[in-house]
């Protein structure tokens, strides 16, 4: 394994890491938005964490852009899907959760 | 071949009056379809004549030839298929040219004309589609083009069953879509185990390395079923006389005429010709036991229905069990036989049963309704319809000199010699409750007439299903015409599988 | 097991699975589900199947993605006649096999 | 093969049919929608592992794009609240001993097939060469079985006309959203030239490696899908007929050259060497574009039907605001 390779490890290490953390947030939290909310943030960085090291260890610019458009795609899916459910949410009046 | 490559032609001019239908719109699409019908049969006519002149044709798509490229057959099976389809299709077109005209104009609110619109818009490029995936599912050879024809011929007909209003045909379009969609499937995985044990896709490639084994018997029971299913066999048959009796009639007269070959005519190619005729004993039992119960179950339901387009409709049920006898018929001595007579009444079959349901549609047309009591009087109300719906009967009654005569003929006398007595019994048994059933709507017909006159359908209506109904009459009085194509150049060739 | 048996066979479960989806309901969108998860599995035997020789075989390949498209065009249709089914009759339910019209 | 690609697999085959039976068994319709979603996901993931990239390529977006459109379209029009009616354990059991021993003998027949197979490979990869195109799959679609391919498009046309046929009388349009706010429009607009681009890519590059006609007439139209109904773009404002010529568009060409080689070399779709690659190319951006709107005329539904005997109220476009 070269250097660069040993350089991306941590990178999938924390990805892994926040995929994880979104999902069980996903599973967990307590209504729509907190969950659009762990989805979203957690996910997206872990996606550009991945994108990190799989650059790292691709050795080429060519394929270190697509990964990058593809990262900031995803991102702009993301933010505005997450945007449209979260107001359709809104507009049907559903509350947004608060510690009792 | 060079010049005349009429096997192409076949597909491609009903293809191209498909596109020119669609993109003619409500208006102008008759017009496509007046136009394509008789260049298509001219193609149909022309290959027929080569082949009943130099034997079969051959076809080899892209120039590359199997197992690389599809290869395309013209035998005297296909040929005659092709025939049928030619003829019944150019009448159907004429008739059709009237009958959506007609339709829905002058009567009914807005939304009802828009439907009569949308029914000028759609029917044409469906039915030409609908004729160029027959022409192509009777003339390929590569087994998994035969999946996608299949499938343009299952879309299109469920398609054109949904142009009709009535909900009970809307359910049962929905059922056959479903039960078509996994007929197909299960088709699809049968080609696709054969490929993956043989790495070939055609026909003649796949009889020559199926061996009887458990990849085959996989391969038989898949194909098989999935066919069965598509072929409305008893006990399969629920969702087609409601399909069919609920259908614009132009449309019934195309899925109970042409339609319901189609299936069988694969089924007769794979037990023929693809699979090892070895292991084959126990499955053609089946099937033909399988038509012996939709001889009997069709003809009895026929007999208790109201309206004259579920008789027709349950009639097509029983006859299509008569093709199905062909699968125990073909495995004993009088094999031959059992061909000419499937091929036969498959021809007469179409025919008549096209007139029929065709002359129903001009009975609707006139008094709006169809139950057997509004027949009273149609012998002095539209003779020339009500002579073609006695003409049709004729033949599906196998009454002499119908062409149904000569094909039940055929198929009894192979049944005679194979020594299948039960099968005779059969046909004899189905020959009589037909003759039940046609009986309550002849009754009817010259029956005297009620006050009220409503205006006959016009010619270009009556007309086309008349011709329909004499052609299935001439065809017992020159049988040999067909017959000769199809020993000009014979299927199952160099086979000899139990047949001697 | 090698990988493509062991796709090829999880292919035939889902055919299976497919069937049981069309067996066990009435409603058409989920027997259109069921279809398609039998057409994905017929899909899944035979690319996995043409895995066996090195490159893959590229004629499966051709075939599914011929039959994925034919897959989706039925699924359209068939959806189209849901909802049409589900206005004219009040239930998109195919109805129980059976002898139909004669009314 | 590494432990980890293994390992991947294993999962991936068990993963796949609890999947599907979790779409067929729950009773939530929007559920089991969303299942079948994720079992495309996955058979993408599948068709990757087995060396198919143009499957994936299709299945992701076809899977998850547009057969997703279609079913929430649908969803959207029926009572999609409806659970289906609850079944005992020993129904669901006995149903699913039917339908496992419908398969066995297909299982045991795959599980007797030899490791090793040779297929078409070596006849494939001799004759491309001969073909315009340096991509095995895209030879076979277009060339060996370029006539499945003809009657392939012939069948999505018979779906938009099955869609219109089945329609009937007095059908909206879908249900677009009725404000899509300005980050949806704002995204569309980043998205929708994007895809343009991005079709034109996967066209060129399939002659020579995964991506063609079916792939980016995929994207292009998921994106046509993605523009309606977010209201960017109009479809609805094309006048019927045009609409007609360009669904017609792709199929037409390729009918055109079936017709002329058959006409010039007696064979049908037999090209001529020199003119191969032009000719696979034309039909090809053809197929593109016919594809794009075909999917879009699925989602949106309604025939065009513009002549003046087709104008009823049901037939009028939307008032567009």
């Amino acid at each position: 394994m070269t250097a660069l390779d040993w350089l991306a490890l941590p990178c999938f290490a924390a990805s892994a890491y926040f995929f994880l953390a979104g999902t069980v947030g996903l599973l967990r939290f307590p209504d729509l938005f907190t969950r659009l909310h762990a989805l979203t943030k957690a996910d997206n960085l872990g996606l550009g964490l991945a994108v990190v090291g799989l650059c790292l260890r691709s050795g080429s610019l060519a394929v270190s852009l697509k990964l990058v458009l593809a990262w900031l795609l995803a991102m702009l899916a993301s933010s505005t899907s997450c945007h449209l459910v979260s107001r359709a949410a809104l507009r049907r009046g559903l509350k947004p959760w608060r510690r009792a | 071949m060079t010049g005349a490559p009429l096997v192409a032609w076949s597909i491609l001019v009903p293809l191209a009056g498909a596109v020119a239908a669609l993109v003619a719109g409500p208006r102008g699409g008759r017009w496509a379809g007046l136009l394509t019908a008789p260049l298509a049969l001219a193609a149909h006519l022309g290959l027929a004549a080569q082949v009943r002149a130099g034997g079969p044709v051959r076809h080899l798509v892209g120039g590359w030839g199997a197992p690389l490229g599809i290869d395309l057959l013209a035998d005297g099976l296909s040929a005659l298929m092709l025939l049928m389809t030619g003829v019944v299709g150019l009448l159907v077109t004429i008739y059709a040219f009237a009958y959506f005209e007609d339709h829905g104009d002058g009567r009914g609110d807005v939304a009802a004309r828009g439907d009569a619109v949308r029914r000028r818009l759609l029917f044409w490029p469906l039915w030409l589609f609908l004729w160029a995936a027959l022409a192509a599912l009777f003339l390929t050879r590569d087994v998994f083009n035969v999946y996608v024809t299949l499938e343009l011929v299952g879309l299109s007909a469920v398609a054109l069953v949904a142009l009709a209003d009535e909900p009970a045909a809307l359910s049962a379009a929905a059922r056959y879509l479903v039960l078509a969609l996994l007929g197909s499937l299960a088709y699809l995985l049968g080609v696709g185990l054969a490929y993956a044990g043989h790495a070939t896709l055609d026909a003649d490639g796949l009889r020559a390395a199926l061996r009887p084994g458990l990849l085959t018997a996989a391969v038989a029971a898949l194909v098989g079923a999935g066919l069965c299913v598509k072929a409305a066999i008893f006990p399969l048959h629920g969702w087609l006389p409601p399909a069919h009796g609920g259908a614009p009639s132009p449309v019934s007269a195309v899925l109970s005429a042409l339609v319901v070959k189609a299936s069988f005519y694969l089924l007769l190619r794979w037990w023929g010709e693809i699979l090892p005729g070895d292991g084959l004993a126990a499955s053609s039992a089946l099937l033909g036991t399988m038509g012996a119960l939709a001889i009997l179950w069709g003809s009895i339901q026929a007999l208790r229905q109201e309206r004259l387009k579920q008789v027709i409709a349950y009639s097509t049920v029983a006859q299509l069990g008569y093709l199905f006898l062909w699968f125990p018929l073909s495995r004993h001595l009088g094999a031959a036989t059992a061909l000419q007579g499937a091929a036969l009444f498959a021809l007469a079959h179409a025919l008549a049963k096209a007139g029929l349901f065709l002359a129903a549609g001009s009975v609707l047309h006139a008094l709006h309704r169809d139950d057997l009591d509004a027949l009273r009087g149609l012998g002095t109300r539209q003779p020339l319809t009500a002579a073609t719906l006695a003409l049709g009967t004729v033949s599906i009654l196998a009454l002499p000199p119908s062409g149904g005569f000569a094909a039940k003929w055929l198929l009894l006398s192979a049944a005679l010699q194979a020594g299948a007595w039960w099968w005779v019994a059969v046909m004899l048994a189905g020959g009589l409750l037909a003759a039940g059933y046609s009986f309550r709507v002849l009754e009817r017909i010259i029956s005297p007439a009620p006050d009220e006159s409503p205006a006959p359908a016009p010619a270009a209506m009556a007309l086309p299903a008349f011709a329909l109904a004499v052609a299935a009459l001439a065809l017992g009085m020159a049988p040999w015409l067909p017959l000769e194509l199809l020993a000009a150049a014979p299927p199952l060739a160099g086979l000899g599988r139990g047949a001697p | 097991m090698s990988q493509p048996h062991l796709y090829a066979l999880s292919g035939v479960a889902l055919v299976a699975i497919g069937l049981l989806g069309i067996l066990a309901h009435r409603h058409l969108v989920r027997r259109i589900i069921g279809l398609n998860v039998t057409g994905s599995g017929v899909f899944l035997v035979l690319v996995a199947l043409a895995a066996r020789s090195t490159p893959a075989d590229p004629v499966p390949h051709a075939l599914v993605l011929t039959g994925l498209v034919v897959g989706v065009s039925a699924t359209a249709l068939g959806l189209a006649l849901a909802v049409r089914l589900q206005r004219e009759t009040g239930g998109p339910e195919v109805p129980e096999d059976g002898e139909g019209g004669g009314r | 093969m590494s432990p980890l690609g293994r390992a991947l697999d294993l999962v991936l085959a068990v993963a796949l049919p609890l999947v599907a039976a979790a779409a067929v068994a729950r009773r939530g319709l929007v559920e089991a929608v969303m299942l079948l979603f994720s079992l495309g996901v996955l058979l993408a993931l599948a068709w990757a592992r087995l060396g198919a990239s143009d499957i994936a390529m299709v299945e992701a977006a076809l899977g998850a794009g547009v057969t997703g459109v279609l079913f929430l379209t649908a969803l959207s029009r029926l009572d999609a609240a409806a659970e289906a009616p609850r079944r005992s354990p020993l129904g669901w059991a006995g149903l699913s001993l039917l339908a496992a021993a419908a398969v066995v003998p297909v299982g045991l027949a795959v599980a007797a097939l030899p490791r090793d197979f040779a297929g078409l490979v070596a006849p494939v990869l001799r004759a491309v060469p001969e073909t315009g195109a340096t991509h095995p799959v895209t030879s076979v679609l277009l060339d060996f079985r370029g006539y499945d391919t003809l009657l392939e498009i012939a069948v999505l046309v018979l779906a938009v006309l099955g869609a219109w046929a089945a329609r009937g009388r007095g059908e909206g349009a879908p249900s677009r959203a009725p404000d899509p706010g300005p980050l949806l429009t704002a995204a569309v607009r980043v998205v929708l030239p994007l895809s343009v681009v991005m079709a034109g890519v996967l066209l060129w590059i399939g002659a020579f490696m995964p991506g063609g006609a079916f792939q980016a007439g995929t994207v292009l139209g998921t994106a046509l899908v993605l523009g309606s109904l977010s209201g960017v773009v109009r479809l609805g404002r094309l006048p019927a007929w045009l609409v007609r010529a360009v669904l017609a568009l792709g199929f037409a060409v390729f009918l055109v050259v079936a017709g002329g080689t058959a006409a010039s070399s007696g064979r049908l779709l037999d090209y001529p060497l020199a003119h191969a690659a032009g000719l696979l190319l034309a039909i090809e951006a053809a197929l593109t574009l016919s594809i794009a709107l075909v999917m879009a005329a699925l989602v949106e539904g309604r025939a065009p039907m513009s002549e003046p005997a087709g104008r009823t109220p049901t037939d009028e476009p939307e008032a567009a605001p």
